[in-house]
Order: C-alpha cells, then structure tokens, then sequence
C-alpha cells in the first residue's frame, strides 16, 4: 500500500500543472468535447493530442499522441484537469474508437480515426430499440443486402447527439434465420444518407438529450461493415464495456458530495443551516462513507488495471451502486432543500441551477440505462459469483 | 364497527374516477401542462357540477357538507388522473380556515361562492412551517408586508387566504393595491404554486385566528391530509401502469412479469401501498371523529405517504425501464406529482419531528 | 366509517369485562395453551369453553360452545383478554381442529375435537423436510400400505411441540409414481408408537423450539387418514392457511411498539433519555406510521371478514409486512440499547429479560418460516396482481 | 501508486488463514462456545507462534512491528473464522494505549509481555462513548473507584487498562484488592466482555493521557477500527456461505441460485461488501501514513461495517432458509459475531455524530 507516485509521476503531473496554467485559458467551457463540433474545440482538442493529453495511447499514423499505455498517467491528467476545471480531451468516441482500431480494416484506421479523435466526425450510436432494451440482442432493424449496398429498414431509440452527428454506428439483423446473437452485423454509416429520420424524444426532465432514429430503405455500400457479416454481437460487446465503464466514476461521486455539502452547510431553515439538523446530517454521513467506500474501491480498480490483474467484483458493482449513489444523493439535496426542491427550469430561487431535481430523474434514467439495476445484478451474481444462470425455458 | 367505505363514498369514488377519465385523461392533461395551464376551464367546470368544490363546506353555505373521508377519495382521484385544478387550496384549505376562524359574514360571503366555484382561493402558509428565502409577513394595522412562498393554488386564484408571523390568517385581494404574483416553475406542471409578494396591502384577519394557531394548524392538516391522499391516488395507479407493463412488455421471449426481480418489484410495491389507503380512511375519518388523535394521524399520513410515494414512484419508473424515463408513455407525470406532494407543507423529516411533539416526545 | 360497536357488541364486551374481572386470578400465566398441559391450563380451558370464550364456534356434540360464528365477538374476546393480559382460550390445535371439523369422518371428529379443545390431546405438525422447504409438496417421508397398516419412514423438521405431543399429523407420499402434489396423503397418528424419534433442534436463538421427528417402520392404522389418499395435499392447505393468518398480528405489533416507546423514554445516554435523540427519535416515528397502518389495514380485513367479502391484497400483504416489522422494530430496540443491546441469557442488566435479542433473531426465523419473504412476493405478484407464473423450465 | 496488498501482506493473510482454517474450524468454535471457553488455548497459542499478538509492537519491544492494515487483516481472518481470542483488546487497543501514552519503563514492563502473549489485557473505555448503567469511574490519589462495563477481552485478561472519567487511562491489575470481575453473557459466545466493579483500587496511570484525550481517542479508534475489519471476514463469509448453499440447495428442481430473487440477494451482498474492503485498507493505512484522516475513516469504518454487516447477516440467514435459522449449520456464530461488533464501542448512529464533529460539522 503506497499512495504516492514515484518521481516520473511526480514529473508528469507538474509538467500536466504547468501546461494547465499556460493554456487554461484556450480551454472551451462547458462539459466535455465530442459530440460538439464548434471551432474552440476542435482547436482545443488538437492542442491537447498535441501534448499527449487526448488521444493519447492512439497510434500516432491514425492522428494520435502515440504514447504506451499508462493507466496512471491517464489518471493523473484526469485528475489534474478535473481539479483545474478544465474540460478535458477525448479519445474520440470512446465507444467506436477502440473497436476500429481493434477489429478495423487499416483502410478504416486511417478513414475514421484521426477525423473522429480531432472532433471532425462526429457519431451516434444505434443499438436500442423500442422493443429492445434488456434484452438488446432481440434487435430487429433490417439490413438485407442487395448488390454491393446493405438496405437498412427499422428503428432506433436512446440515439444521443443523432441530430448532430456524421455518422452512425449501427446494430442491424442480417442473418434472420441465424440464432439471434449470430444474426448482427455492425454497420457504420453517413447520417446524411436518405431515409434516415431523426425525431427527439423527450424524457422526464424534459429535455430532448436523446432521439429515435428511423430508418427507410436507407442504402449504404456493402463494405462500411466492422468485423465480419454476423459477428455484430461480439464486436458491440467492445463497446458496451466502455460505456458501463464510465458509469459511476467515483471523482463525481466526490464532486457531487462536496456540492452537497456546500449546499447543508449554506442553506437554512428559520435561520439554522441544515447540516445542524441531526437527521438530514446523519443521512449525509451515511452517504458520505458511501462515497469514500466508492473512492477506495476506484483506486484498487486502477490499481489492478495497472498490473494488468482483472479486478473481478470491485469492477463488477460500480455501475449499480454509483448509479444508485448519485439517486441517493440527488434525493437528499431535494429534501433538505424542502419546497425549495420542486423547483424547476427557469424558476427564481432555484438553488445549483436546479441541477439536483434534473439528476435526480437523470440518474434514475442512468439507474436504468446501459443495463437496469436488475440486469447489473444477474450479471454479478452470474460473472461474478458464480451463480447458475436461470434454466431453458418454454417461451410464453 | 365498519371500517369501510360506505356505499354512497363508493359512489362518489365512482362517479369521479369516471368522470376524469373520460374528461380528464393524459392527452388533456398534457396539453394543459404543456400551454402552462394549471387550472384546466373545463375540468374544473365540470368537478363543479358534481359539486366538488363544496365537498366539506356545510349544506347552509351552500355547500354539500361532506367528512374528510369523502374529500380524501376526491383527492386520491384527483392524483389518479393528475388533474389540473386547484382543489386542495381552493376547495379544502382556505374552507377549513374560513370554517375554523371566519366571522358569520366572512363565511357567509366567501363558502357560498367558493361552492359554487365563482371563486378561487390560494393559501399561504409555508412560513408558518419553514422560512427558507422569506423574512416572514408582518401584519399592521390591517396591512401585510412581506413574502409568501409556495402558496398553493395562488396561480389562478382571486383571492388569498396568507398566514403572518403570529399565525393569525388573513383574506387578501390579488389584485389588491401592493399585491405581487409571481408563478413559480416546479417539476409538476399539473399543479400551481405562487410567489406573494405584499406590501402594505390591505388584508382582512379571520377573527378566530387572532390569538389562537389551532385555525392555522387544522388548515395546515387537511393540506397534508389532501396531499397524502393525492399521493396515494399517483401512487396506486403508478403501481398500476407496473403491472399492466410487466404483463405486456416482452424480453428475453418472456413478458417481464414473469422474472421474479419484476415481480418482486410490483409485489414490493403492492405491500408498502396497501395499508396506506387504511392509514388515510382512518385519518380522515379522525379529523371530525377523532379529534384527539387527527394530528397525529395526519403527520403521520403526510409523511409516510411521501416515503412510500417515492419508493412507488422510482420502482414503477424502473419496472418501465427506459420507456418510464421517456415522455411517450407521459409516466412523469405522475412521479412529478409524487415529488411535489413530499415536499409541499412540509417534508417528511420535518413532520415526524412535529408527530414527536404532538405525542410530547 | 363507524367504528363503534352496536350495542349488542357493546354489552357483550362488558360481558367479557365482567367475566375477566371475576375470573382473572384463576388464569395460569405465560403463553397461550395448546401444547401445554397441565392441569391448571386444562381447568382455565374448561371454564372459557364453558363461556364460550374459547371453541366458541365448535358444535356442542363436539365438546365446543357452538356460537354461531361472529367475527366481531371473537375480536372482543380477542382485544379484552390482550387488555386484561390474561391467557386467552383455544380452538385445540388451530392447525388441525378446522381440518377435522371440514374433511374428518364423524368418529374423527367425536375421538379428536374434544380431546383436543380440552387440551386433553396435543398435536405436532409434520410438514416441512430438510430437503423439503419453500418447495413443500417435494416432500419424500414414504408410507407403504401394508395389510391394514401404513408403514413410513422417513423425517420430519420444524416439529415444535414434537416432544410432549400426543399425537402428530403429518403429511407423507404414499403414491410415488403421481405427480407431486397429487402423491401425498395427510395421516394421524400417536407419538408414541414405535419407531419415531424425536430430536430437539436447537436454533441461533440457543433454544430447542423445534424437533427433528425421525420414522422406522412406524406403523399406522389404515384408517387413521384425513381426506382421501392422495389428496392430503389439498388438505394440508387449508390448515396452511390458518397459520399463515396468525404471522404479522396488529394487536402484537402495537403491544411491541408500545415497549419500544417505553424503552427509548426510560432508557438514557449520558442521562438524557434515548427519545431526546433526534436519529432514533425519527427511526421510531418511521416505525409507528408502519404499526398505525398495519393497525388500520386489520380494521379493513376485519370488515371485509364480517362482509364475507375477500379483503385482497390487504390481506396478502399481512404476513410479509408484519414479520418485517417486528424485525426492525427489534432492530431498533437493541440499536437503542447500545453495548446492552448485546446482552444475553440470565446476563445481569438484560432490559425486558433479553426479548428484543431474542426476538430480533426469531422474527427473523418468521421471516422465513411460513413461506419466505421471496415466497410471499411471488404469491402477492402472482395471485394478488395477477402476475405470470415463471415459464415452465428444464429440471436442472 | 499502488492501492494493494503487498506481497508479505498477501501472504500474512493467507497464513493466518490457513491456520486458522485447520486449528480453528467450526466445531472448535462451537466446541469453546458450548463450554463458555472465551480464549480458546491452542489457538491462542497458535497465533503466538504467527507474532500475531505483538503485530504492532515496534521490534525493540520484541514485537513484529507492523502497520494497522496488517492487524486489520489478521481481524479479518479472525472474524472470517469466528476466532474465540482476545486480540482486540488485547493486542491492539492495550498495546495503542501503551504506546500512546506508557512511560518507557511501563512499555518495557508490557509490551514485550503482550507481544510474547505472556500476559492478556482487558481494556475498559465504554462509558467514555456512553455511559447507561453507570456513573463513571473516579480517579483519587492512585486508586479508581467505580464500574466499567463492556470490558473488552475482560473475561480472560490478568492485566486491564480503564479510562477514567476524564479520560485518562490506567493499569490495574484484576487480582489487585477491590477489583471484583463478572462475565457478561452477550449473544456471542466467541468473545469475553467483563464488567468491572472497582472500590479503590490500586491503578497507575498512563501518564501520556492525563491531561490529554487523544491517547484514549486512539485506543478507541483502533479498537472500531478492528471490529470494522471483524465485521467484514464475518460478514464476507457469509456471503461466500450463502452462495455456496444458492448454488448446491434444490427446491423446485432447481438450484436455488438459479431464481432470480436468491440470485439477487446474494448479488447486494456482493455489491454492498465490496467496497467496504477497500474503505478498510484505506483506514488502516491512514493510521500511521494520513493520521489527518484516520479518525474520520476509523468512524465511517465502524459505522458503515455495521450497517452492511447487518444487511449481509440478515439476508444471508434468509438465503439459507430455515437451516440458516437452526444451530445444524453454525452460521449463527457469523450473524452474532457481527451483531457484537456492531454494538461494542459505539453504535453506528453515535459513531457518525462523532465523524461529523471530527469535520467541523
């Protein structure tokens, strides 16, 4: 147990410092960079590969920093950046990158990558569907090949920045007949094609942060294909790891704490600040050991990561129990805040820009997506303890 | 010894769950939500003709001189359909007040026309339970100055019932000389809350209310107990819409309602609902028939209500998966109200400290 | 709503009264009577027959009062023995009594209820097996007719009461080859026929409240049988039935709560009283909400009972909710306690003799007796809200 | 950077383990606890040749010298195994209160004695947390006067260390004239606490601690600390209990593992015990290497291990079904053992009050 980092640490994260103090300044405000196509931060996002600070283990012949892998270098720039409050880079997608340059054509490396990690190509991703959520590989969107063209017919749901993006990366069925993890296969393609819909789907907060996505006879050439034909599953299987990873990042667990502190400890009821109220206090506390359980658990994860041993159940529960964390401390922040806490959109009064009731059903919905709680929970009985899955049934 | 619903409750239940549905279904409520309207004309209208509006007022004011229990089954289908009306203000609180503290003239001028709908009343008395951003409402010489937050039903009221910082519970005209209104935005569309802000405007005490906070106190409880039932009737249909879905939605060849992790979630919310609706018939009906017990029944209805209203909302969400966390099925609406509910008048933690104090603990 | 009583109601309960007040100090003390028989119990049981306040609605040829049923009478007998803390009467074995009066032979029922009311003969129940749960109808205790005789082996568990009863009744398989619940038959017998066994079973209370009951070649008249054979499945279930009513008592769960609030105004931290805290204050008011509840939900089951009307879910939920209760109620008891929250046996300082240990680990013993928590969900989803059954499976 | 066990770390923990799993199996615990043996010999012996009792004395005491997180995960392995030894209070919270506060001549008098296990210490500092059945312990001219309940391995000790009530600390030796000792039974039979009834006895006072707190802070920190880490080998152990039953008990034709409900109970387990290792090595490491934060992680320690041991002992008795609730499988030991540590030096709800102090709040 050591939790200081030897001097080539050190080193990096003064030399991180100092380029944060000198550049700080260029960085574009608000949250992070892909998905958003303006000038500043593309010009931001190339000053960061630049430095090594984005891209940065992405070969250097696809438009990356080409540095080794190092678990705690990436760590110590997320670090310092979070502290500085400095958007940080991207790799590009995080979801698409790493599987086109694991499972790619070079043709595809050099077609995708660079663009996509520089902010010139931006993507969304078309999994879900209406009738498939949990059980994502029921997925029946169409693509039938005709001549040297795929033609792609069905819907999809949850399609984030769709309205923005370039390009989309796409589950489709092209093996009806094949059992029903064998029939995938992982389309990528222009979202300026014909046929393609885009219309935003409100959710409870009332915003439009997702879209459902339709698809008519859209005609897409035959080799704009990842993996091979029917192996769409195992390459998706990539990508999901990526995206529950993110979930549940102990760092904003710890920044939302302290918010929630701040706000104990600023706001009042008849003139007594709320933190000297015994039971909101003690409810607190009980989410603060939570938090530094969480903080803990992250750092033996990355621990592990850098030894290359597979953290087995730490890694397993953080998606479930991060999720439910942020719930919970939504949920205390709007009852401390008492009728203060309805408060909502545009409202005088609101309290944090109003951001605890909007978490509080966003991470409900995260509580949700990506894999319900209850699917987080068979996979860690199951993967993680070994538990028998449920027996072949009869449909019904 | 009946603990029950009699048969003519059952039929007001009846007669207004119909009603809403038909007249007051999601499609209308969402226009209304979205065109900012809280207080849907027709709706409101039609609640009238079944005489709603006058459930508690007695039959010489021209009301229908109904209990508790029968506005608690008003309320509970009002949060059923999350109808847009201003009921537990309008038609419940400001009454109770007006009953418990108003001069012979004062009732005789205001029950008849809140009856008969011809008035709406937003109440103020969040200062009275907590001041968060207020100062408090000063009375002088028949004038009130200060800010009221969260007076409910304030939105498309004419007239306000507000509490000072004795207690003390005044008749004031919105569009009184040094009369502010400001709506305030919160999660739930479906319901009205308002910023009063008075100075030195003309206001006019309930006399029975001077020197005496039981007229505040009891028009704070039939607030909690109305918001309670309003919960319960959110609550149960969110369970509802659980099962319905669960029976329906297929996955893995299955409809979910089959695994035992969604079973177990609607069985979980099935168990923590259902002594709720006994726990609310018993408050109500305490509340002219029990006296010595009401308050603490209804502290307790409020608060607990709001921890199982909560636990039903976020499980019946899930149950829905990412289709609850859309706007398609309109579920928010529901889990909205729910949220509303717990935090107005007072939220859990505070009212369980009030249920100590009333049992001298 | 009238929760007043008529007067008939009105003037049977100063009847009670009247009838407690006279003969309150011939009770014998401790808990009620079946199972126990000496003859100080025996003579009380005779004298609240004789009353009708006990076997009250057994026919009189039967040895019973023979009331016509009135549920209201009985919960007046009920409350004003609670009161009064006088022992209440019984039924006879409340788990058998109703099987006999419904499906025993007329010399069943003048051989058995009588004895039985009195107190005369007591009874222990052979359901459950060790390999025999949640899943009941598994069970394999086999009786072979021979000749005029059954002859079964085999084992029992959860035999409470096994090593002072008289007679045992008692499920075993006696048609192998039918499906499972079609193969049981529902046999009577004496416990001191040969070949049965009787071990205590000590549970983590340290207590022998249960047996394990082992059969060798015992051997029972053919006759001895309720019901058809192979139908003591069906049979069983009515008296599952009356058990399962009596788990999550409102009556007990007020009688608890009112310890409870006695204990936390009478114990002290440092000399100021437990109530005075805020956290356990609000701990014991979550609680009292969920009594006042359980409270009121019995008054509507008891409505609907005297309506002959079924009360539905708030009768499906009594026993999972109940026994829940009573464990945190317990919970919070021994939390209250602090470090005198451990103590146990004839310890020295033990508050309310050690119930609230003892009962925080037998409440969760009916937590799980009885049908568990995830039994009782699956009945309350299935049959109350009419949810699927599980899709048939492969046995694996 | 490395949040791990170190290699030497690894392999005290499996050591300890081993050992414990061969000598110290379940029928040698139920074996003591049936005859009320509170340190059982052999084993005690046992982990005297593994340098387990003097595992924080600094090496010229005759000690191994180790951190905090080592003994943590001897605690563990202890609590994993329902171990009936006296190294608690013995060989952490005496040896911290000697170290702390001891003059040279009495750490040369003790430590090497406690760490040859030549000597056991009960340490009795409960009514500086919260005084119930007593009225505190006074201090007059080298002789203590009153009674100390919850005396940690107090049972089989020769030597005791008492606060007084201003919290200074003292040696008493229990067969010193007006010491009188009695066994108090808990619902746990592998571990001895001891009332000790004191009318002038002799007592030398630590002289670190008499005119300051922090020794006895200490003493109590690592005593939570410990019977945290108790808490979590129990607690995990009944989570690998209850999954080894799920996946080997039919009902149904099923492995019970297979039904999504038992499936899930032993997924929470899973979930909520996790972390808590890391929140433990965290807390031990901060002792010595980031003393600013020890206390607050000492506290969040005892009191989260509390809760979730309590979760954890619950639903692992329910996956168990009734044999969980029955003697035949032992898992009570488990259950009771964690029902101790949750109790002994502090609830969790006092625990916080005092974590919220330590931050100013």
């Amino acid at each position: 147990m050591d939790l200081a980092y030897n001097e080539e640490y050190v080193e990096f994260r003064a030399e991180v410092q100092a380029f944060l103090k000198a550049n700080k300044s260029s960085a574009p405000k608000g949250r992070m960079g892909w998905g958003q196509a303006d000038d500043k931060s593309r010009t931001w996002q190339q000053l960061l590969i630049k430095h090594g600070y984005a891209a940065r283990t992405i070969p250097k012949e696809y438009g990356g920093f080409g540095a080794e892998p190092d678990i705690l270098k990436n760590h110590i720039i997320a670090e310092e950046f979070a502290i500085a409050g400095v958007r940080p880079g991207h790799s590009g997608d995080p979801r698409l990158v790493p599987v086109v340059l694991e499972l790619g054509t070079e043709e595809q490396k050099h077609a995708l990558v660079g663009p996509t990690i520089r902010g010139d190509m931006v993507w969304c991703q078309g999994y879900s569907e209406p009738g498939s959520g949990s059980d994502l590989a029921s997925l029946s969107t169409k693509a039938v090949l005709e001549g040297d063209e795929w033609v792609i017919n069905g819907q999809k749901i949850w399609t984030s920045g769709a309205q923005h993006a370039d390009m989309i990366f796409c589950l489709v069925r092209t093996e009806p007949d094949a059992p029903k993890h064998q029939g995938i296969s992982y389309l990528i393609f222009k979202m300026d094609t014909p046929g393609i819909e885009v219309r935003p789907l409100v959710t409870m907060t009332g915003e439009a942060i997702f879209n459902e996505t339709f698809f008519t006879d859209v005609r897409v050439p035959k080799d704009q294909i990842i993996g091979r034909r029917g192996e769409g599953w195992f390459v998706a299987n990539a990508t999901l790891k990526h995206e529950r990873g993110s979930l549940g990042d102990p760092n904003q667990l710890e920044g939302r704490f302290r918010s929630l502190v701040e706000m104990l400890k600023s706001e009042k009821i008849d003139g007594k600040p709320l933190i000297e109220f015994p039971i909101y206090r003690d409810r607190l506390l009980k989410l603060q050991a939570r938090v530094l359980s969480m903080k803990c658990n992250g750092m033996r994860i990355l621990t592990a990561n850098t030894k290359n041993e597979e953290p087995g159940l730490a890694r397993w529960i953080v998606k479930l129990l991060g999720c439910e964390l942020n719930h919970q401390m939504a949920a205390l922040a709007i009852d401390v805040m008492g009728e203060l806490g309805v408060l909502y959109e545009d409202s005088p009064y609101l309290r944090n820009y109003g951001m605890w009731q909007r978490n509080y059903m966003l991470d409900l919905g995260l509580i949700i997506g990506g894999g319900t709680a209850q699917i987080q929970k068979n996979m860690i009985g199951e993967r993680a303890l070994g538990l028998p899955k449920e027996p072949k049934y009869d449909a019904i | 010894m009946e603990f029950a619903l009699s048969e003519e409750q059952r039929l007001l239940q009846d007669s207004i769950c119909r009603y809403l549905e038909s007249e007051c279904n999601l499609d209308r409520v969402r226009e209304a939500a979205e065109n900012n309207v809280t207080q849907q004309a027709e709706v409101w209208q039609g609640l009238s003709e079944l005489g709603i509006q006058g459930i508690i007022i007695p039959e010489e004011q021209a009301g229908v001189g109904l209990g508790f229990l029968d506005a608690a089954l008003v309320a509970e289908a009002l949060g059923r359909s999350v109808a847009p009306v201003p009921f537990i203000g309008s038609s419940i609180m400001a009454p109770v007040a007006l009953m418990a503290a108003g001069s012979d003239d004062q009732k005789e001028a205001w029950l008849p026309k809140i009856a008969a709908g011809d008035v709406v009343f937003g109440v103020g008395v969040t200062e009275q339970i907590a001041q968060r951003e207020t100062t408090g409402i000063k009375s002088d010489g028949g004038k009130l100055t200060g800010k009221a937050m969260f007076v409910i039903d304030g939105v498309d009221a004419n007239m306000l019932i507000i509490a000072d910082d004795d207690g003390a519970l005044y008749l004031v005209d919105v569009n009184a000389a040094g009369v502010t209104r400001q709506n305030l935005k919160t999660i739930d569309k479906t319901r009205a809350v308002a910023e009063i802000v008075l100075e030195g405007a003309a206001a006019e005490v309930l006399p029975g209310s001077q020197n005496d906070r039981e007229p505040l106190l009891k028009t704070i409880d039939a607030g909690r107990l109305m918001l309670a039932a309003d919960t319960l009737g959110a609550a149960d249909i969110m369970l509802e819409k659980a099962v319905a879905y669960a029976k329906e939605r297929k996955q893995f060849d299955r409809v979910i309602g089959s695994f035992q992790a969604v079973k177990h979630m609607c069985a979980e919310m099935a168990t923590e609902l259902e002594p709720c609706r006994s726990l609310i018939w018993y408050a109500a009906h305490a509340v002219y028939d029990i006296p010595d017990e009401a308050r603490l029944l209804t502290c307790h209805s409020k608060a607990h209500l709001s921890e199982v209203g909560r636990f039903v909302a976020k499980t019946s969400t899930e149950v829905h998966g990412g289709m609850g966390f859309t706007d398609l099925l309109g579920l928010h609406y529901w889990f909205k109200r729910i949220g509303l509910d717990r935090q107005l008048l007072g939220a859990p933690e505070l009212i369980r400290e009030q249920a100590a104090a009333v049992q001298g603990w």
